[in-house]
């Protein structure tokens, strides 16, 4: 059954979806869900571990057909680490689930909810471990659609969430629509969707307009669908306004495999040496990645609604990612890998937490929290927690990525850049800062709920942030992973 | 103790005064008793340490490589931490009285914020890298907000965004960025004597690297960036002393004083030049900062200038790139702690005694308040650099590394700040002693502050005579090479 | 339109024949043109047909809800199944060779369950999606109108409901 | 002209694909943006279809009669999945906007907008 885990990472939750749908007990289809996700985090550790052993790219043959022809999973270096992220988080938000939408979705929806869930937690595993162009299209979209109906699910609590699921869906279907036309041009060009053997045959048509017209497509397909800035306004009120337990699965992978899926495209297929790729593609990623940063950042510091806040904050750090990717160098995709997994687990904390809150009090914003320091301590130290790690304090995973990401700067003499990278992930401490202020510094308005908290709800959000200091602190498993992630694609990362 | 065991003990002894300030805090007596004994204990520590010639590094944790939490003891974080150690039971004995006297509130965390910051201190003067500095220089950053803020007044609160936001944005955007460059550029952030930076840096970068460093550590006060410290003299008067004494500008003057010796090596620094102009920033910052003190008429704020014009005095040390001023520096430390601690003390003791903040309005209090006004002018007297105290040694190796290095115009800078000193601290011991009494003040009687602040308060400047005699004790050969 | 005799008869004829040529479709899919998703769409169309001309009510009879959602969910089990079957006599996932006597069987075999599978689910899903879509409204119209009953009950003024239905 | 006659299919898929995009981020109408959606997603599903075409070339499908051209399946079976997506997308769609009109009683971008900035007003008085 050894050989089998690529295929099994995928089948696993996609098989469970119908199943769950079919549960009509809600705790049955939650339990389901549990278990699947928590099989699948077991399989992508295992499957890390396989590879690491291994040394080389594990590789899966669907129904026995090998490469050009058939389609076939790769397990190498990068899908191996982004594997662990997208299930674990999976797996952990699952937990926390329970809760979230007992409190948030109508109890007849359960059921088709979990299918969902389990849907888009498939199709997000599929995307990492395909190595079949349009494949990744197919996974893309079973992922999205079943994201935009978990996002219209918050209907029930806050009836924004339709318009903002809505927007998500035209959206997410253009990118995807831009994504196939660039693999379409691509496959018009080489005759071959494999992603191995389009990165060979390339080299023949390298210079033609055509496949710029491809890389043009592919890049602003997967631009839109990783929210960089300026592409980016799907985001804050998908995120916002989804079910609390959506808004911390998506927020924490949906963006990352995306980010996956283009270094997997930019790097994999076209490669650095593609005439071209640095200057252009590097440039502008590189450009629109610290403007992300600085959007999202003051985006984030003008809002009051929590969840909205940290969507904002997302975009920030979706840049950095993006800048990692644009400094074109093997540490600074090392970089964007640290940062990638890094971010997934901060995020998972701060919208877990925030979700408790919101689950209870119907919303979270600023008002909301003042004052529950002292009345939500646990949750709260979450928060905190996670938001110094986005500042990137020492100690904290936000600390090693920024230190990456500087290095691949600094490394590339970009000196101008580095500094206003770090300015603007020192402006995170101001939104940081108003939760702290708003949080321990006022005192609890006189007839405000009283907040409550119990190891449900809080212990999802402290696994991951146990993980956010633990990879803060013992990073070097992390770095040597993300490296081998970078070197799959450039040589040299260290 | 043996010595080794010395560094862990040091770091988890006021973490240990915190948690049994919290244990204890329906038993206030307790509760201050115990910080009083473990600052005591801590006090001993330090001086054992300080006397052992231990220096061997303690490692931690490692974060990737080069990135370690480690401690190493070595003669300029054993100096600081004598500092720290030994004037934290006297400040805990002040604030005791001074909290119980001023009659304010929330005591508990207080205390809890304090010995907090002292863990902070020992942490900076016992970092063996670059990276554990940043790490409690943050902690002590954050762990005094709560202290500055402590009153909880708009202004207070106000007080503590400006205090936070200048040190914290400082720390963070430029700091951060001089310690990652330096370990992208060597590999490492150890402290090493002779610096790690020679070799592996263009000469022509080595000025900006040193600005982000000069101007990231907010807490040395550099001008322009020296805004936070008055503005955090609302909070009470033994934060102020926590602040301006034994932890916060002293840590910012120490970091720096520590970078410019172990990171980048005052070889380096003078072969390169780097640091010229940060000789005369400081030299600036020294002057304009006394004639903004002359200006003040609020005392404590008056003594916060006087302190970023001190202040001058160690970067300036730092930066003139020579051993004589680097050691004058490191003795500046410690004689600018004793004396601008008793400053603050008496600052403290007036205004529990009677409540008077503003200089105006203490006309004749010398005569009111004997003990506490000696403090105070032997306190002066030694910032001003006068003989038989502290302060003078200081001075004078200071100008002799001037000299050393040509630099004439500080040598003026030097003693035009002396004489303006002496304008502006003089006043208050002038008026105190002679000047008519302003209505007001009820009595001719002596009337002091209560004992337990009366105490510390003449033990500091005690210590700010003793320093003078025994300055052989405190004047480190530091900042050469371990080879030549 | 249930009463009218022409389109009953047509429907009646038609209903079957579509339902045929769809199983024609489905299972020649691997000889010639066809397969699971044509022939699900063509067989849900014969649902379709029904419930247009029948009524919306008749038409959920014949396929009720719940047995559709079963079908869905059977549709993708069995392809996913079939795999998995695949996968436990040794070979791949999805590798039909083993599914047989001999590997051409197998490979008959498998494409036939998977395209089952597909054209179970494609069905079931287009009949969802009417049922859904048609059902909706119907449903909301016959709230608005108890809703506006209520209204008058309650406050027994009459004039005022009609004008605001009328502007919505 | 040339270029025109022998690549005519590539100028009518970027024709269509232009009205389906522009529709997209012109309209208003909710109802609008999906009739452009669809236009834009079936463009792409003609320029797979019609670079699989081989001059003269007959269906793919296995015959006893002798070989000749044919049109590669390849793109056929990878938009036979695109047209799966693409009828999930519009199913999912068109339920978002009758829910919207459901609860807001608008499908108008413009309109929606006004009341959500209304609403979000009021809860941050609130």
């Amino acid at each position: 059954m050894m050989q089998h885990l690529p295929i099994l990472q995928i089948i696993v939750p996609l098989l469970g979806a119908p199943l769950a749908a079919l549960l009509r007990g809600r705790d049955l289809a939650w339990g389901l869900a549990l278990l699947l996700t928590g099989v699948a985090f077991l399989i992508s550790v295992v499957l890390f571990g396989q590879q690491k052993i291994a040394g080389e790219a594990l590789i899966y043959e669907l129904g026995g057909w090998p490469a050009p022809i058939g389609i076939v999973y790769v397990i190498d270096a990068a899908s191996a680490l982004v594997l662990p992220v997208v299930s674990g988080i999976a797996f952990v938000a699952t937990i926390a689930a329970r809760r979230l939408v007992e409190a948030e979705i109508d109890a007849r929806d359960h059921a088709l909810f979990y299918a969902a869930w389990l849907l888009t937690i498939a199709g997000m595993l599929g995307q990492v471990t395909t190595g079949d162009a349009f494949n990744i299209f197919v996974f893309l979209e079973i992922s999205s659609l079943s994201a935009y109906a978990l996002v219209a699910m918050g209907a029930g609590r806050d009836r924004r969430a339709l318009p903002a699921a809505f927007n998500y869906l035209i959206l997410g279907t253009v990118g995807a629509t831009f994504y196939v036309i660039g693999v379409g041009l691509l496959y018009m060009l080489t005759g071959t969707l494999n992603l191995m053997d389009l990165s060979e045959r390339l080299a023949d048509v390298e210079s033609t307009r055509a496949v710029f017209t491809a890389l043009a497509f592919i890049a602003l397909g997967l631009f839109l669908k990783m929210a960089l800035f300026p592409l980016h306004f799907w985001l804050v009120p998908a995120y916002a306004h989804a079910p609390s337990a959506v808004s911390a699965l998506m927020a924490a992978t949906a963006t990352k495999v995306s980010v996956y899926v283009l270094i997997r495209l930019i790097f994999g297929v076209f490669g650095i040496e593609f005439p071209g790729l640095a200057d252009a593609v590097g440039l502008l990623v590189l450009t629109l990645g610290i403007a992300g940063a600085f959007v999202g950042t003051l985006a984030a510091i003008l809002e009051t609604d929590l969840k909205k806040l940290f969507a904002q904050s997302s975009i920030a750090q979706l840049g950095y990612m993006a800048i990692g990717i644009g400094a074109m160098s093997a540490t600074g995709l090392a970089a964007a890998f640290i940062h990638l997994f890094n971010h997934a687990l901060m995020k998972g904390a701060l919208f877990l937490a925030i979700g408790a809150i919101a689950a209870q009090a119907g919303r979270a914003s600023m008002h909301t929290i003042e004052g529950a320091g002292r009345q939500i301590p646990i949750t709260m130290t979450a928060i905190l927690v996670g938001g110094l790690a986005l500042i990137g304090v020492p100690l904290t995973a936000g600390f090693i990525s920024k230190l990456y990401l500087i290095r691949a700067l600094l490394e590339q003499d970009f000196w101008m850049l580095a500094g206003l990278t770090f300015i603007s992930s020192a402006l995170a401490l101001a939104y940081v800062w108003k939760i702290i202020e708003a949080a321990w510094l006022k005192e609890r308005p006189e007839g405000a709920p009283v907040l409550t908290e119990s190891p449900v709800q809080y212990v999802p959000a402290w696994l991951m942030v146990v993980a956010t200091i633990g990879f803060g602190i013992f990073s070097a498993p992390l770095v040597e992973a993300a490296c081998a992630a970078a070197n799959v694609f450039i040589g040299g990362a260290r | 103790m043996a010595v080794d065991t010395l560094i862990p003990a040091l770091l988890g002894l006021p973490l240990l005064a915190s948690a049994l300030v919290l244990l204890l805090r329906d038993k206030p007596d307790l509760r201050d008793g115990q910080a009083l004994l473990i600052g005591v204990i801590t006090a001993a520590c330090t001086v054992r340490l300080y006397a052992s010639a231990e220096t061997d590094t303690v490692h931690f944790i490692s974060l990737a490589a080069g990135l370690d939490i480690s401690f190493t003891p070595e003669p300029l974080g054993k100096l600081f931490a004598l500092v720290a150690g030994v004037l934290w039971p006297v400040a805990t004995l002040y604030t005791i009285g001074y909290m119980r006297g001023a009659g304010e509130a929330n005591h508990t965390r207080f205390m809890f914020f304090y010995a907090i910051a002292i863990h902070a201190a020992m942490g900076i003067a016992l970092s063996g890298n670059l990276l554990t500095l940043f790490v409690f220089y943050e902690i002590l950053t954050f762990s005094t907000y709560p202290l500055v803020t402590h009153k909880g007044t708009p202004e207070a609160m106000r007080a503590g965004r400006i205090y936070l936001g200048i040190l914290v944005a400082s720390s963070v955007v430029l700091l951060l960025f001089g310690v990652i460059g330096v370990w992208v550029l060597t590999g490492t952030l150890e402290f090493k004597s002779g610096g790690i930076l020679a070799g592996h840096i263009d000469p022509f970068y080595v000025p900006f690297l040193l600005a982000l460093f000069a101007f990231g550590i907010g807490k040395a006060a550099l001008m322009p960036l020296h805004r936070w410290l008055p503005a955090a003299m609302v909070a009470p008067t033994p934060v102020s002393a926590l602040l301006h004494a034994v932890a916060v500008v002293k840590a910012g003057v120490f970091t720096v004083l520590k970078v410019a010796v172990y990171i980048f090596g005052i070889d380096f620094l003078r072969e390169t030049a780097s640091s010229d102009w940060l000789v005369y920033v400081a030299s600036f910052s020294i002057l304009a900062a006394s004639v903004v003190a002359m200006t003040k008429t609020n005392l404590k704020a008056r003594l916060a200038y006087s302190t970023i014009s001190q202040l001058g005095y160690i970067v300036l040390g730092a930066s003139l790139a020579t051993s004589l001023a680097a050691s004058g520096a490191a003795l500046h430390i410690t004689a600018h702690a004793a004396g601008k601690i008793t400053l603050f003390f008496c600052a403290g003791a007036i205004y529990v005694a009677h409540h008077l903040t503003d200089i105006k309005d203490m006309n004749g209090l010398g005569r009111i308040m004997p003990v506490t006004y000696t403090a105070f002018a032997l306190g002066a007297l030694s910032i001003i650099g006068v003989p038989p105290l502290a302060g003078a040694w200081s001075k004078i190796m200071l100008m002799g590394g001037a000299l050393d290095n040509g630099h004439l115009l500080v040598l003026a800078a030097l003693m035009i700040s002396s004489l303006l000193n002496l304008v502006y601290l003089g006043e208050i011991v002038l008026r105190g002693f002679f000047a008519a009494p302003t209505h007001g003040l009820k009595s001719e009687a002596v009337q002091e502050a209560p004992m337990s602040m009366v105490l510390p308060l003449a033990l500091t400047a005690a210590m700010s005579v003793a320093l003078f005699f025994a300055v052989d004790y405190f004047i480190l050969d530091f900042a050469k090479p371990a080879g030549g | 339109m249930q009463d009218d005799p022409v389109i009953r008869v047509v429907a009646k004829v038609m209903i079957p024949t579509v339902m045929l040529f769809a199983l024609y479709v489905q299972f020649h899919g691997d000889y010639g043109p066809g397969g699971g998703f044509q022939a699900g769409v063509i067989f849900a169309a014969a649902f379709v047909l029904n419930a247009m001309i029948f009524g919306l009510n008749r038409g959920r009879h014949v396929w009720p809800a719940n047995l559709n959602l079963l079908a869905v969910c059977a549709g993708v089990l069995l392809y996913g199944l079939t795999g998995v079957a695949s996968m436990l006599l040794g070979e791949n996932y999805l590798d039909y060779d083993v599914l047989g006597a001999t590997p051409q069987a197998g490979q008959h075999i498998g494409i036939l369950l998977v395209e089952f599978g597909v054209g179970l689910t494609v069905a079931s899903v287009m009949v969802a999606l009417f049922f859904t879509f048609a059902g909706r409204m119907t449903h909301n119209r016959l709230l608005d109108r108890m809703e506006a009953q209520d209204k008058d009950a309650k406050r027994g003024a009459v004039k005022e409901v009609p004008k605001k239905r009328s502007r919505t | 002209m040339s270029m025109l006659a022998g690549q005519w299919n590539y100028f009518l898929v970027i024709a269509l694909m232009m009205i389906g995009f522009y529709t997209v981020i012109a309209r208003g109408n909710m109802v609008k943006k999906m009739v452009g959606l669809t236009i834009f997603q079936t463009s792409v599903f003609m320029l797979y279809i019609s670079m699989g075409k081989i001059a003269n070339g007959t269906a793919p499908i296995l015959t006893d009669a002798a070989q000749k051209a044919y049109a590669n399946p390849l793109p056929h079976v990878l938009i036979l999945t695109a047209i799966v997506v693409g009828v999930a997308t519009t199913a999912v769609g068109y339920a978002l906007i009758i829910s919207v009109y459901e609860s807001y009683g608008t499908i108008e971008d413009d309109e929606l907008i006004k009341i959500i900035e209304a609403e979000e007003d009021e809860g941050a008085d609130a």
